[in-house]
């Protein structure tokens, strides 16, 4: 009986708690999305006519055949394009560096 | 060397073997054709499936603390290593810019954990002690880590069905959700169609996000701060576009050996001798109670937003704020587009589900808080 | 010599039980592939002519000249074909979606 | 501080150095040397050649408890996790079909363990305790992780000879194997060619197969399930299709690193003050014996089994039966080519390859099983 | 239940946060902010800010012995497992053939450790004890593995900032380096071009090698065996040409998952009540004492050997043998680019690079043995 | 102030011996370089005169390119060739052996 008055307790107080950290996280991200925003304007975008003009329904008819694919088990791995690391390939370009110099040095003569 | 001492030793397999093994494996055997045939979550229900059929045969040693599936569980599963390192990966996995985009959504991933709360009340009334009552209420948290993590504190003894209800419910979700959605929204509501003019999300946000949600939630809900904390980071290492090494390895290595090591563990677990009882058939029933409670009470709540808002909002994507990422997100859309092909809802639910993640975690904390505050832990 | 004799007594013990046991799992293996055999008649396979004309022979060649690249290390690290897996994919299907909807839309605007 | 206190510190390296540390570290220089300049099985035999010069190299600490290679003995040799997880990527590797299209093969596959047995037998008149001799004879196995898997149980502190042993003569497979194959087969016998009309073997069949043989072995001889399970684990991984992710983590990363390590820890043991000395010798002529004595016996159930078909089995085949997988098979089909280039064996020969995978796998839990009982241990 | 007395509990996660723990979040912010928008050293700053991070969310448990990140410490930090897999991967991406072609370069990389030494004694100046003297001396061997390596070993309570001091520091060398160079050289000196025509490097060289270095150092240092070790057991791997699979361990998963895990355990060190004090702030300005000590002793050798060799040498490589490669050896060459675009230094530079790297490892060596033996540790 | 004398010492004795081991490296390594160099001449070189013709300069410069495109984050993930490994695969051979030999056979019957 206790448990049943403390489970119900609990509900109350874990559901008010959910919303008020929900409705916290909602402030966040409002306060986030307009703080952080891109100042650049939108044209700068590369193809911003074209987009518009075929709209949102295309857009999401591309996403619906994506969708499709996928689940038809066709995906890659890797379809996102893969970041640019600079620093990250640092040791390799030092391991390219010095192989290049090899071939193209030490071992030719 | 007596012939006869030694027949006994030869037939030790068999003369140990339960009826409880038998009916183990025969689940074993469920689970695996279930990954293997139906392709239902078969990166989890394979190695959890082969983990109890292990766990079945008698005096291989395997699940003994010494044996391999022991020091599994040792080694991540009694340290939460596995679910938390699984999330890295999943937050690598995951964009937030549709919730970003439309953060009012975030409201959805609240009221997806009404089932967590009403579990919990209906497993205290079928008699299951306060800490159990909680761990099984989490299955209603329907996402896989969240409740490992949770039963791994509160109720280690029940880790075994919790896992098992929690992965094989989620897989069923196809099965699940759509009489539910069907049943409780009329046509007119499916066919409601939602504007889709969001403002750009910079990538300074998609960066700044993980940031700052793990500091809120952290500071919020400190016992949510290692979960919610690996997702954003997995979410961090991606978006932030300059450790793709390190992003890469959590999206492909370390999740997939996680989820080997973590599926195999928990099979483990589920030795007759342990799992089969009263207890785990009523928490089987109690975890399908819950993924129904979550998705009416999604339902209900995206009803309400509809009213709210004068009608532009779909009531279906209310489902994907379960959590259950993407799958929930996916069949909202799929839902729509039954009734009007030219109906695109995806975005709109995927930020519902993705909000359905963070208030899955967040929902397992606050649990996890109240109830260890509660019971003195 | 106590040692001698157990260690005979574990020859003919273990040899016995290995060719059981492997008897067993002969016996299995042929209830296994008869239980599980295709239903599905041979014709159904797209190039079961041209197969059996060039016959047996020409396939072992093909072999020995997959065992001879692969011996002179000129192997590829997957020559298999991947098994489509749809669920599998399924994070990464999220993942993408959204991907593509943030380029075709929220940032082209 | 006084300076000439500190010479023997500075020189302490080398008056540390034994002529048993310069012995190994030229052992080790040979492995290396056979693994890099002759490319014998050189993902193993490097990391043993290195881990073995670490060994003898004094004060480094690397070996000691809290060093890095005692830090991976226990975490991977002494759970035998690293044996095991090996199993789950050759497993995944490892295609059944040969031997499902041509069942009765798998004779072969205990015929090929009879080395064992004999080994045991040599090595007590050797004068070594039987617990001792059951793990030299595991080398007879002719299979890595089923002899570091055994000796771990029976003999760890022979653990390091008889991996090195097994290790080095399965990568000297090619020169042992051919000569005794000439001996015992006479010209006539080496051209008989074999018919290949197997059945169809469907995908099914494919899945069921590592399923069902964990649990028929796994009854039967209790102490093989590790082994044969991570074996099986690993062929399921990749025949079910559906876990992509997983199997390829299984026959990468998971195989790579776990192989990395293993042959590290292992050549760590490999200390001049416990590896040499005339045990270690004769373990080396032992485990020599063995591979001998399963190739002849081998060949000589071949032969049987060639002289009650009437002549239609080829006995090179039955020296595949050893394991050693897949060089043995690979063997016996080009010696049956040498003698007529159009005499194409290869698909019986891995049938019986695979079979002796399996058959060294049973007799190593056999012999495990029945020594462990009469030891009492 | 009384909701005024769950207050405090709901507060706590802000009750407890100090100052401090925003100080320090401030600090984790700069670090996210280097790695993500600056790019410095992203695959270690960005891990070490996240660390931090969690580290200062109050009541978390992540730190906490059994929490995640206590998990990743033990099992890599106090093991000094990751530093060690994360060398095993740096040494499967250097190639020492520049250094091979001109041994005389090696001088350089002894000249670059004097910051070591210097800040050494500096440190004592300041009245840290001599083991802590030491660890912090070892920043000025500008590399990340020997750093926590030594510190490890002599003075763990100092981990944190010694470990971020060194990372970071070594992360701002393109804006240390540049002015001291300018400053110490004339602009004559920095014309000066160096004739490349190296003999040819066999492969074999590049096979014996990283073997011969490992007993040469192991016997001279044994100390420094475990760094060196590592280092070259990767070049080997690499250079043999015959383990590709394990090389590619090395330098993918085996590195990236060691980095992932060591950069947060270290991060994680860095709690506001153990990390912000007086001698943390001593230790971050005695690092970059260290670095700027180290390139000014490196350029003045190089002075010197250009002295000595009447004009042969341009003095700037001799900031390229500090280690910290390749970054040091890509400087180095820009500089005499920039004075003189036709003049080409970096196969110079990169040998001195590479001869650092070395000269860390083992004056990191030289000075846990020194200190160890007179702390009589 | 012990401390001091201490450090000072440890300074002395540290470099010294610091550059005692780079010493003893750099016999180390002229011995190596000397006992294992390429027996071969070098005219076995496949394009040596191209290479002594465009000189050293020309290799430093695409060095430098390949730099400069490092540090544009353009690097592909392996630049270097792979070295062939014939055991490594043996495995894999064994795999795909008999992988061969199922669909040419056993399936298209
Ligand atoms: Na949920
Ligand atoms: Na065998
Ligand atoms: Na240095």
């Amino acid at each position: 009986m206790t448990d049943l008055i403390l489970s119900l307790e609990i509900t109350a107080l874990g559901m008010g708690l959910v919303f008020g950290a929900i409705l916290l996280l909602w402030l966040m991200m409002v306060l986030l999305t307009t703080l952080t925003a891109d100042k650049s304007p939108a044209p700068t975008s590369p193809e911003p006519d074209s987009v518009s003009e075929t709209g949102f329904k295309a857009q999401a008819a591309t996403l619906a055949v994506a969708i499709a694919l996928a689940e038809q088990g066709q995906s890659t791995a890797h379809p996102l394009p893969e970041p640019p690391t600079a620093i990250v390939s640092a040791w390799q370009l030092g391991m390219r560096t010095s192989q290049r110099a090899q071939k193209g040095n030490f071992r030719s003569r | 060397m007596d012939l006869s001492s030694l027949l006994p030793e030869l037939l030790k397999g068999f003369t140990h073997f339960t009826i409880g093994n038998a009916v183990m494996i025969s689940a074993a055997l469920v689970l695996i054709y279930l990954a293997v045939f139906k392709e239902i979550e078969p990166v989890l229900l394979l190695p959890i499936g082969f983990g109890c059929l292990l766990a079945n045969i008698p005096l291989s040693g395997m699940t003994a603390v010494e044996g391999m599936m022991g020091v599994l569980y040792d080694a991540g599963i009694k340290t939460e290593l596995f679910p938390l390192l699984i999330f890295v990966g999943v937050g690598a996995m995951i964009d937030f810019s549709p919730l970003l985009a439309q953060p009012r959504m975030v409201l959805l991933g609240a009221a997806g954990q009404f089932g967590i709360f009403g579990t919990l009340i209906l497993a205290v009334l079928l008699g299951f002690p306060l800490n159990q009552a909680a761990s099984i209420g989490v299955i209603g948290a329907i996402d896989g880590p969240t409740s490992i993590f949770v039963a791994t504190k509160l109720a280690p003894e029940l880790l075994a069905p919790i896992a098992v209800a929690a992965y094989s419910y989620m897989s069923l979700i196809p099965i699940i959700q759509p009489p539910i959605m069907r049943l409780l929204t009329t046509k007119k509501e499916r066919l409601i169609r939602m504007e889709y003019a969001p403002k750009p999300i910079s990538k300074t946000t998609l960066i700044f996000f993980p940031i700052v949600l793990t500091i809120v939630v952290g500071l919020l809900v400190p016992e949510a701060t290692p979960l919610i904390s690996m997702l954003m980071l997995g979410n961090l290492l991606k978006m932030s576009g300059v450790v793709d090494r390190l992003s890469k390895a959590a999206e492909n290595e370390i999740i997939n050996i996680a989820t080997l090591f973590l599926g195999l563990a928990i099979g483990a677990t589920m030795n007759a001798a342990a799992f089969l009882n009263f207890d785990t058939g009523k928490i089987m029933i109690l975890g399908l109670f819950a993924f129904v409670l979550d998705t009416v009470a999604g339902l209900l709540f995206g009803k309400l937003m509809c009213a709210v808002t004068g009608g532009k909002i779909n009531p279906l994507i209310g489902a994907a704020g379960i959590s259950a990422f993407p799958m929930a997100g996916r069949i909202a859309a799929k839902m729509a587009q039954e009734e009007d092909p030219d109906n695109f809802i995806l975005m709109h639910a995927m930020g519902a589900n993705t909000a359905g993640q963070l208030g899955s975690v967040i929902a397992g904390g606050i649990l996890l808080s109240v109830v260890s505050k509660m019971l003195g832990i």
